[in-house]
């Protein structure tokens, strides 16, 4: 019995022809579409993490501590909430980085008559000191407050900022993902919609010989399953292609733009998520043939 | 076998009622061999298509095989038409599958051993003189040879009840005979018979109880 | 008016070669009223597509009022059938438009003044006495009323040949007579018409001149 | 006659139902997609030219020439293919510009006895020089060859980045532009199908009767370019709506994150473009649907 449903399936496929294609090739594209946004994501925080890991603020002191008091003075500071580390700074190592920055201009700092910089404390923010501004802003007003601090460098921006490119993320991935959402509607109701149409009279007889529900259903389910089926895998097979190809061209231009050293695909299981979106998605289209007459 | 109390059948189109069967009440027993006759629109149709539920009526009672039809649940009317043959008026052949396939479909999806199709399918099309044309398509036969596959289809299931709408509609007397001799043979081997017409020529030549339906009412009940 | 020499038809199913007319020589003059016969599957519907170019012959040459068939280019194909109306065994309603909708279709299309309309289909419909069913669907008339309605379409655009396929073969007999008086007024109007069945007696019946076909053969022209 | 086409074309769309509809929300996405791109484009496009006429080459002097040679060693260099204009920065200036750049270390400044800063040319390179890092590195040659100067800084890295992200912006315009016509092209070839199929009877019946053949295929065509028509203005109503609603929001965060001070829209021509397309679209869908017998 199950061979002639599947047989009866492949049958509908066939004759439905340019449209069945049609909607294959539909749920191709939009899982396609939904793996590269996924890797695309994916890759986007991984850069904007990096971002934020590079943040320092840094609080400037009245005067260049006792070496001794330096742990005590850093183990404070590690002390205020949103602070995940904290290193010293002494005033020949400020002198030497500014040498490093100024580069080209670095021969002024050779014409010095003494070393004018102040000792510093570098901190690295915890995530829950970028989660929002405020967090940010309590942070820096603590270490405003430590009596050896003359200033504190490093402002909420850097979090704002941060939080700008999180939202703006979030919004393409809304705007994509409700685009998605809707195309892959459209394409099961299209389906739906024609499979029902082409096997109108067979449903009809089937019905009225007296054929069991599941037979009547089955074959509906199965040809929507394998066309979301033969989708997925075509969808996989071309973010795999697509990756292939276009990582190695990808990765050095990635790095010179978002200071991301390397970009990561999608794990094997998420592909096989995707295969099986794209089944249960064309299933869903075969079994809602019967509501939509 | 088949029971109807007080039915009554009518349309809306529009704002028009038409009322296609009116107050019609008749009994068939296991084994009959019945004609229902009547001119074009009488109801006969209508009728037919209350008896396998295809339709409900608008006010009376039904039992088709000990089924009461208007309480009957899907699973019910799906097993009661497993029991029937029907000839429809409109043949409802596949077009694109050949004569031989749309038979066997049937016995497919109604769960037929699949090693005793072939023989069952070319049994029937031999019954019905159309074994030859067992691998064309719809659209290459003869209306007449669509009528036939179309009995072929009913019978192939060797049914309790075989409702036959018009089966010789289209067909040439000699045919006709043929038809009617094929039919006659399926109730020989018990199955009951109701058989539509228009012509009322043929109830007279078949010589069997005659149902003659007008204008939606029973207007005679012989034989 | 309609002239055949030496017509062959052969279908091809799969392997199998069906001779659908083999050998078919005839002519109709203006006016006349021929009947064609045989019994079911003698090949009266293939020689009716031949006449309106549905289809073209395997053999042979066909011209209907003045146009070579074989040669005609799809304008004058065209133009052709507006001169033609057929009755089609199948009656080919359109399902979705109600019998005063697929009447008035026809006239739409082949470009009839819109003022005239409403007053032609109804001529057309009392012609058929199925005026009071013009506002239903195709799937509310009765097999019968389907085959008038569609004998309405056929004549509502006065056509100077009108090829009529079984128009009567699902009518019962009062009804049929009257379908003959329809059809025989449109022909003492002036149509040329043809008219096939597979019911001999009819011809018989209509005193007319006959042409009968046997398995693809013309085997009788005589009245 | 034209109204009975037009009636018969509507008739047709009613009747497709939701076939139709999704046809016409397809057309909508296509267009909208396009649209949105468009505008993206172009606004990066803007932003590219922007910062790429914020680079700077630098000549740096051997000595600091005397005031009334400038203007013709400025003439000499911007002789020089490649360089669209040149500013001399003396030895004082360049002092103040470097305590602007240090900020919080400008005391540095103030401690140095002698200015130890060279005199320099700034250079804004045309788009010439822009266009092809080969370009780029033979206007830094020619200038590297002239007696007054000491070492050049800028490098062909520039606009090797620029030509970068011209390349993202093709690669990702070819992207989307491949999918949505492969996507428009479904849509078409679908919605065809489906007119087609719904359209069979009736287009035999015509052809039977003897119905000239524009009275057969006008009312495909009309109903192709109705439903192009409708999927196109909503595309553009959509568009605009989000247009509106976004724009406000999003160009303070552009600003931040791409310096552009402000956004630009699609103008009214390319909104009747993008109609026009779609009507065309659907049009031709029609119009294809006897050839896809
Ligand atoms: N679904 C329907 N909606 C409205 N009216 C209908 C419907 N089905 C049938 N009718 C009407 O009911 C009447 C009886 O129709 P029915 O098809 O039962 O006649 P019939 O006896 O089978 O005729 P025929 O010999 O021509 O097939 C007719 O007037 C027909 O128009
Ligand atoms: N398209 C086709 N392909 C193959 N065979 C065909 C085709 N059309 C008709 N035939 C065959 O040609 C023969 C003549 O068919 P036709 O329909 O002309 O018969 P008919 O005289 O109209 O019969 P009826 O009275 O049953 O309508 C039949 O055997 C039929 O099966
Ligand atoms: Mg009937
Ligand atoms: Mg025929």
């Amino acid at each position: 019995m199950l061979g002639f449903l599947i047989a009866e399936a492949l049958r509908d496929l066939r004759r439905a022809g340019r449209v069945a294609l049609s909607a294959m090739l539909l749920i191709t594209l939009a899982l396609a579409a939904l793996g590269a946004f996924w890797t695309l994501t994916s890759n986007l925080g991984d850069a904007v993490a990096k971002w934020r890991d590079r943040v320092r603020v840094i609080v400037y002191l009245k005067s260049e501590p006792d070496p001794a008091s330096v742990p005590a003075l850093l183990a404070r500071v590690q002390a205020v909430p949103g602070v995940a580390s904290a290193t010293y700074v002494g005033r020949t190592q400020a002198l030497a980085s500014l040498k490093r920055v100024l580069g080209k201009d670095a021969t002024v700092v050779d014409h010095l008559g003494a070393n004018p910089l102040s000792a510093s404390i570098e901190i690295a923010p915890a995530a829950s000191a970028s989660a929002s501004p405020e967090a940010a802003r309590a942070m820096l007003a603590r270490l405003a407050e430590f009596p050896e601090a003359e200033e504190v460098a490093g402002s909420a921006d850097w979090v704002e900022r941060l939080s700008e490119w999180q939202r703006l993320l979030a919004f393409v991935g809304l705007g994509i993902g409700g685009v998605l959402a809707l195309a892959a509607i459209l394409t099961v109701t299209t389906a739906t919609t024609l499979v029902l149409h082409a096997r109108r009279q067979e449903t009809e007889i089937m019905r009225l010989v007296g054929a069991p529900e599941f037979v009547i259903r089955l074959p509906l389910l199965l040809q929507g399953m394998l066309q979301g089926l033969v989708g997925a895998v075509v969808a996989v097979g071309l973010l795999v292609g697509a990756w292939r190809l276009g990582a190695p061209h990808f990765e050095p231009l990635i790095e010179l733009t978002l200071g991301l050293p390397q970009l990561t695909f999608m794990p094997p299981v998420q592909l096989a998520a995707l295969v099986v979106t794209g089944t249960l998605l064309g299933g869903l289209g075969g079994w809602l043939a019967r509501a939509g007459r | 076998m088949i029971e109807l109390q007080g039915v009554w059948k009518t349309f809306s189109v529009g704002p028009v009622k038409v009322p296609a069967l009116s107050d019609v009440s008749f009994r068939v027993t296991r084994g009959e061999f019945v004609v229902l006759t009547g001119p074009s629109g009488a109801g006969k149709t209508t009728l037919l298509r209350l008896l396998y539920r295809e339709d409900v009526p608008s006010e009376g009672e039904i039992s088709v095989l000990g089924q009461e039809l208007n309480s009957a649940r899907r699973r019910e009317v799906a097993a009661l038409r497993r029991s029937i043959g029907i000839v429809f008026q409109d043949s409802k052949l596949l077009p694109g599958r050949t004569v031989y396939e749309n038979i066997a479909f049937v016995l497919r999806v109604t769960g037929t051993q699949r090693s005793e199709i072939t023989a069952r399918v070319f049994d029937a099309l031999r019954a019905v003189g159309l074994s030859a044309r067992a691998q064309a398509y719809p659209a290459q036969l003869s209306q007449g040879e669509a009528q036939r596959a179309a009995l072929a289809r009913a019978i192939v299931r060797r049914p309790t009840l075989l409702l036959a709408d018009e089966p010789t509609g289209n067909i040439d007397d000699a045919m006709a005979a043929e038809i009617h001799d094929v039919i006659k043979d399926i109730w020989v081997s018990g199955t009951t018979v109701l058989f539509a017409t228009h012509q009322a020529r043929l109830a007279t030549l078949l010589k069997r109880r005659t149902l003659v339906l007008e204008g939606g009412r029973l207007v005679k009940d012989q034989g």
